[in-house]
């Protein structure tokens, strides 16, 4: 019953800061991200669910959020036209179902094997479904795509969803409920199949279930979340077009789910966060932002397999035997050089960009024509270099003392 | 990368995140106008010299002369759409929250409609709040027909405007006997195809359409199995509104097949496409724009255009409607003393304006469509005084049409604000 | 009625034929080994009566049920449990759920997305008694691919005891452990499969004539004898198949038992 | 009609050839590691730009010979210093590192040569008409890019058939530790290949970059048509590669040069819509019009009916 109590701690904390955040910082622009964010949340979530849970690597699965985004947007048309009539709070279990139905069919023959095939189904059926979307344009509505208006519907409890903000607490309450759902998910026999499947597919056949419907399961499931997430997003813009349920979108949540971290719950959640503040922030202060993402993303596959959730998870040993604290002082020295080295990177990689013009880095300017520039880059990149390469021993040692196990299964069960 | 982020970018998000829209205008507060283009990704260049040109604009005609309004200077306010609808709609939200009640934007009609509606019901929904959206570029023509707005103000003709200039000009060929018609497969490519059809059977009956075909934008690899049914189609000449990748790759392969026939099209120039089709296009490739191209018409623009060139010697000038906008745009707000969206956007209609080429330009205040003169020039290096792309070859002017003889009738049935 | 009986099975692929005409009957409570040189089926004969490879000829009935050609999770799901020759768990799942999912399907849960695994006390209760039983109570939350070997080994023991089955195959149970390792293991197995059927490939002669009351010894996909450890020990045919082979040196994958290369690796 | 028939077989090989120069490389990569490396095109859009930048210094000629060894070379490093890394985390990892390539390698493209079309043309001693059949012009360059695609593949079957180390490459893929037991090093081969198999590709690069045009898009269009081959062939197999490259290459110039569509199709069993119906994009459809996405359509039956591929054996 104590963890039981945990749980419900964490939970509330969740919906506290939810429904917090938006106090903290109203601005326009501020709900804007954080709409971005709830919907990328949930889409991420629902991703981790094919790839992390159930070893399913999708190059495809913006189609289930596309098309529930899409039905979501004529379901809101219908609406303005009084052919049906319901509250806009409903919206996003429209979008769900529409991923769902597209999910069973395409699930039905795509979930045979995992792996290889399974990724190519993916990406075949996710360039056919971009491609259809333009060329059937009375549904898609072309690259314009389709537009409507959220505030036909009933008011809900007075509340018109004028206001973003509005939607904050709508699309708030969505993420909270889908998160719940898809956490409470993995703790069911078919989502704990499905670890099961993904780990190793034969033996679970010989405990007696069908990799393939275990597989069908958590793809339907997948879809489904997929789509309400489309269907937030249909509220939130107020229109959807082409570019939702393409290449591009499918990429951006596998970006999302691996640079979260995969496997572990929280994983996208983070990845969702990280990606929104990049793609909506970095963006107005460097044209370069997508090249920096590049290298985050490589760097992340490189040496964080796990993700940010799995670099944080690495941390637990250590915080459980209370020994975070002397991981401190070597992270800082560690960090700091490679802080360094990194600014000076960005810096030069700017000198490059701007070439012949004066720019502004942290503040200072710099000139790529002007060699004392790059000259004190290279330099300070390489004292940084060289800082990193000499401390990292040190911390290497530091996080093996924080983490050496006397008794390995007594530090397992403190947890 | 990421400590980049958590050094500058954070600093920056607190404080854009804390900005209220609450700031007052006061005399030396600068005007704030939204560039909201690509300016990142594949088609980040061209949005950048576009914002470069709106820039120059704004500090060579009224910062550097001392500001508009009594003073106050013109702040351009970069905002990078990426070319995407959802990213616009970010975007424009992000301009709210800083209050900049002005957007410029021209690239991708469905960014234009998306933020056409966007705004639309923005300031239905936020009286006192409104958005002005100047369009410089985007001639998808319902943006001033069916979907017209009271705050949209368009300074390109649209796609039929442009072609029945263009069909105008096909006509008086004699030589033309067989068109092909070809295109990216979306709205554009089928207005071009519809309208060039069924203008051309009314001029030229006798022109028969020996083609008409639409291929996905961005994804053909390689343009010659068209060309292959164009050569084998007899056509003496081929319209297209292709743009970018897709523009060159076609031109290319046309040309490559040692077909002589004329290409009529919408957006074969500058931002690299000049240079690459280089030598290889000459007398092929015509144009159909605004603002006359080479010979430049009166000296004032041509020093205007000189001075931009040393300023950003890679950038060209490739699109005077920014700068015809932002002069329109300043002009309306000195006539009503205001910065206010709706008191522009009354000064605005029915304006009559004479640009720095000597043009008289009106913005029709029943659909907010301006009516200029319209060129077709062609693709050379012969008299090129300002060429494309450093290349030496440019546009050369070789028919003109006065703005009254362009005027269509629109469908566009205004919903007023009432103030 | 025998637990398990095979008639006249053959298996082909391609050209070659790794079983010729197999027949074999086990009955209920019996402890079956099959022993052989390197390539001689044994390992193919499992996979056919598992459901993984399908018979080119014969039948293969299970408790009189007709069990050729069906899926391996159809098999499972009438009470036929498997280990294999190589480890095979759930390597990121805990040890604690690598046992609770092998009691799902025996338990009735299905496919089910309703039900919350943390609250079926019953369930978890079975899975901690099996921990208990396999020896690896202490290591339940560690996930199981960080299990020492012989651990592992006793987990995937676990998986398939907890299935219920009343057959259990074993495909060489005690390969590359050390010699007291083996002996525990040996000792496990006695203990778990306490009125059960078991049939076990092994190459260790020791352990075979220790734990089974009946052998069978595969030769080419052919077998030359069926009979109590004692009589196989005395037939000369067995002797002569066996001669300079090694049993006991064979502890990783042979080639011809596995066409398809090593799954799950 | 014939004539339309001729060139759009011949426009077919040149395509289908060139679509096998990126596939033989990716198939061989496939087979050595296992791994579908989605950053392939990548390395053919390298390729075309180094060879653009050496070409307006040296020529076109040098940028042949050049461009692709700093593209193998540059594979090589990815090979040896991150992939090697990443393949620890096993095939989802690797997959999901070379997608991480493909669009760091799209961006830094942007970066170095900035978003634009390059003006990359082709050597002018190749600036003749080959042939001229019924008015249309085959151009030498086309057809010199049939001829060093067929040397390749003549040569590449050569060196893996007859030559010593092709031997102990295809050894390597089947018995990768016998071979290592053997005394060879077996990581060097592997980093070798994966050298080999972007240099093939930087050489499609150098030879498409004039005609396919040279802008930073020109990996994506190629990039997933070239991986539907690879699994369409059946992975592993160069044979099936091969064939499943010129079926490509033939099909989509066919559809495109054909003028069939569904009113034909509609007006063959005699119905007819008027455009007003809901589904009228659908009544209207064209062969032409889809043709660029015919292979997807391909890629998703095969899958489902023939999982492994006109001529692979390997199941995953």
């Amino acid at each position: 019953m104590k963890t039981l109590a945990k749980k419900s701690a964490i939970w509330l904390a969740y919906l506290g800061v939810l429904l917090g955040l938006p106090l903290l910082f109203d601005s326009i622009l501020a709900i804007t991200i954080f709409n971005q964010m709830a919907i990328a949340i949930i889409f991420a979530l629902s991703y981790n669910m094919l790839l992390g849970q159930g070893g399913m690597l999708s190059f495809g699965h913006a189609v289930y959020f596309g098309l529930g985004g899409f039905m979501a947007v004529h379901t809101l048309v219908m609406i303005e036209y009084e052919t049906v009539y319901f509250s806009i709070i409903y919206i996003p279990l429209i979008g769900g179902l529409i991923g769902l139905l597209a999910a069973v069919f395409i699930g039905s023959f795509s979930t045979h094997k995992a792996g290889t095939v399974f990724a190519m189904i993916s990406l075949g059926i996710g360039e056919l479904v971009a491609a259809s979307s333009l060329i059937f344009v009375s549904f898609f509505g072309g690259e314009a795509g389709v537009n409507a208006d959220r505030t036909y519907g009933p008011a809900f409890f007075g509340i018109e969803f004028f206001q973003d903000s509005e939607i904050y607490y709508l699309g708030a309450a969505w993420v909270f409920i889908a998160t719940l759902f898809m956490y409470l998910f993995t703790q069911t026999p078919a989502g704990r199949m499905a670890n099961a499947v993904r780990d190793n597919p034969e033996r679970a056949e010989f405990i007696g279930y069908s990799a393939r419907r275990v597989r069908f399961i958590s793809f339907c499931a997948a879809g489904f979340f997929a789509g309400i997430a489309g269907g937030l997003f249909a509220l939130n813009y107020e229109f959807i077009t082409e570019e939702n349920l393409n290449a591009v979108t499918s990429g951006r949540v596998l970006l999302m789910a691996y640079i979260g971290g995969l496997g572990y719950f929280i994983g996208p959640i983070i990845g969702a966060v990280i990606l929104t503040l990049m793609n909506s922030l970095l963006s107005n202060y460097t044209e370069l932002w997508m090249l920096y993402l590049g290298i985050m993303f490589v760097l992340t596959v490189l040496f964080l397999p796990r993700g940010f959730a799995g670099f944080i998870m690495m941390h637990r040993t250590a915080w459980i035997r209370g020994k975070l604290g002397s991981l401190l002082l070597p992270y800082l020295i560690t960090g700091l050089p490679a802080l360094v080295f990194a600014i000076a990177g960005v810096a030069m990689i700017e000198m490059l960009h701007h070439e012949g013009e004066v720019f502004h880095f942290l503040g200072i300017p710099l000139e790529s024509a002007n060699l004392s520039h790059w000259l004190m880059c290279t330099v300070l990149a390489a004292i940084a270099y060289l800082g990193c390469k000499r401390s990292l021993p040190q911390l290497r040692e530091a996080w093996e003392s924080a983490n050496a196990i006397d008794e390995a299964g007594e530090e397992r069960e403190a947890s | 990368m990421m400590r980049l982020f958590s050094n500058t970018s954070l600093k920056l998000l607190l404080v854009s995140l804390l900005i209220q829209g609450s700031s007052l205008a006061s005399a030396q507060e600068p005007i704030r106008i939204a560039f909201m283009d690509p300016l990142s990704g594949t088609f980040a260049s061209v949005g950048n010299s576009g914002l470069k040109q709106l820039q120059y604009a704004a500090e060579e005609l009224f910062n550097s002369r001392g500001g508009i309004l009594g003073g106050r200077m013109i702040e351009i306010v970069p905002l990078d759409n990426k070319q995407s609808p959802t990213e616009t709609q970010i975007q424009f939200r992000r301009a709210v929250s800083e209050d900049i009640r002005i957007i410029f934007q021209g690239n991708s009609s469905a960014v234009a409609n998306t933020l056409n509606s966007t705004i639309t019901r923005h300031n239905r929904r936020n009286p006192g709040q409104e958005i002005l959206q100047i369009n410089y570029s985007a001639v998808d023509p319902i943006l001033t027909n069916e979907e017209c707005s009271f705050w949209h103000f368009r300074f390109d003709a649209h796609a039929i405007m442009k072609l029945n200039v263009l069909t105008d000009y096909i006509a008086m060929n004699p030589d033309i006997k067989k068109m092909y018609i070809i295109g990216q497969d979306y709205s554009f490519g089928q207005v071009v195809a519809d309208t060039s059809i069924e203008l051309l059977r009314e001029k030229r009956p006798d022109i028969e359409i020996v083609g008409n075909e639409f291929h996905p934008i961005g994804q053909v690899k390689d343009f010659t199995p068209y060309v292959t049914k164009i050569v084998s189609s007899g056509a003496d000449a081929v319209i297209t509104g292709n743009f970018g990748a897709d523009m060159v790759s076609l031109a290319r392969s046309i040309i490559d097949s040692g077909l002589e026939i004329p290409i009529y099209t919408f957006y074969a120039a500058y931002d690299g496409i000049t240079a690459t089709l280089g030598a290889d296009g000459v007398d092929k490739i015509r144009l159909i724009h605004n603002d006359a191209g080479n010979p430049i018409p009166t000296q004032e623009r041509l020093e205007y255009i000189q001075k931009f060139k040393r300023l950003n010697p890679d950038n060209d000038m490739t699109q005077h409607r920014i700068t015809n906008a932002l002069q329109m745009l300043v002009k309306a707000m000195e006539e009503s003393q205001s910065t206010d969206p709706y008191d522009i956007a009354l000064a605005l209609e029915d304006m009559r304006f004479v640009n720095m080429s000597g043009e008289e330009l009106w913005m029709r205040g029943e659909d907010h469509q301006i009516i200029q003169s319209l060129h077709i020039s062609v693709h050379t290096d012969q008299n090129i005084v300002v060429d494309a792309d450093n290349s030496g070859f440019g546009l050369l002017r070789e028919y003109s049409v006065p703005a009254e003889n362009t005027i269509m009738d629109h469908s566009c049935r205004m919903q007023r604000p009432r103030r | 009625m025998s637990m398990l009986s095979l008639q006249n099975v053959s298996k082909q692929f391609g050209e070659t034929r790794i079983i010729r005409d197999v027949s074999l009957d086990i009955e209920p409570g019996e402890r079956h080994a099959i022993i052989g040189p390197n390539g001689a089926g044994k390992s193919t004969l499992f996979h056919l009566i598992s459901g993984k490879y399908q018979p080119t000829a014969g039948k293969i009935l299970f408790r009189d049920n007709e069990i050729q050609g069906k899926t391996p999770f159809a098999i499972a799901r009438l009470g036929l449990a498997r280990s294999f020759q190589v480890t095979n768990i759930f390597p990121r799942l805990s040890v604690f759920e690598n046992i609770r999912c092998g009691l799902l399907w025996k338990e009735g849960f299905g496919y089910s997305f309703w039900h919350l695994l943390g609250r079926q006390k019953e369930l978890n209760d079975k899975a901690l008694a099996l921990l208990v039983e396999i020896g690896l109570a202490d290591r339940a939350e560690f996930p199981a691919g960080e299990l020492a070997y012989a651990q592992q080994r006793a987990l995937e023991l676990g998986i398939a005891i907890a299935s219920g089955a009343e057959l259990i195959m074993l495909d060489e149970p005690v390969a590359g452990m050390s010699h007291s390792e083996a002996e525990n293991a040996v000792a496990l197995i006695r203990k778990i499969t306490e009125g059960k059927t078991l049939v076990m490939v092994e190459h260790d002669m020791n352990i075979v004539f220790d734990v089974a009351d009946r052998i069978s010894v595969l030769v080419y996909g052919e077998i030359i004898a069926s009979d109590t450890p004692a009589a196989i020990r005395a037939n000369p045919r067995v002797q002569e198949a066996y001669l300079g082979e090694v049993p006991e040196a064979a502890t990783d994958t042979s080639s011809g038992q596995n066409p398809e290369g090593v799954d799950g690796a | 009609m014939l004539e339309v028939f001729i060139f759009s077989t011949l426009n077919g090989l040149v395509t289908g050839l060139l679509l096998f120069m990126l596939a033989s490389g990716l198939t061989l990569i496939f087979s050595m590691m296992g791994v579908l490396n989605f950053a392939h095109a990548s390395f053919y859009m390298l390729g075309a730009y180094f060879a653009y930048s050496i070409s307006l210094h040296l020529g076109f000629w040098m940028g042949l010979i050049f461009a692709p060894l700093i593209v193998g070379i540059l594979g090589a490093v990815v090979e040896r210093f991150a992939l090697r890394r990443v393949h620890a985390h096993g095939h989802v990892a690797e997959l999901v590192f070379t997608f991480g390539l493909a669009f760091l390698i799209e961006e830094a493209v942007q970066f170095f040569w900035g978003p634009d079309t390059k003006n990359y043309q082709s050597p002018d001693i190749l600036d003749f008409p080959l042939f001229t059949l019924f008015g249309q012009e085959f151009s030498a360059y086309r057809g010199f890019m049939i001829a060093i695609s067929v040397g390749i593949f003549i040569g590449l079957y050569y060196v893996l058939t007859r030559s010593r180390i092709g031997i102990i490459i295809q050894a390597a893929i089947t018995h990768p530790h016998t071979v290592a037991n053997l005394g060879h090093n077996v990581p060097f081969i592997f980093m070798g290949v994966f050298g080999v198999g972007t240099a093939l590709a930087g050489v499609a690069g150098v030879i498409a970059g004039p005609v396919l045009t040279t802008f930073p898009g020109m990996a994506v269009v190629l990039g997933s048509i070239v991986f539907v081959i690879v699994v369409i062939g059946g992975l592993g197999s160069l044979g099936g590669a091969f064939i499943a490259s010129l079926l490509i290459g033939l099909l989509q110039s066919y559809a495109i040069a054909s003028n069939v569509g569904m009113p034909d199709l509609l007006n063959l069993v005699g119905l007819e819509f008027s455009r007003d119906h809901p589904l009228t994009d659908l009544w209207t459809l064209t062969l032409p019009q889809i043709a660029p996405i015919l292979p997807f359509l391909l890629l998703v039956l095969v899958l489902i009916f023939r999982p492994t591929g006109i001529a692979g054996k390997r199941e995953q």
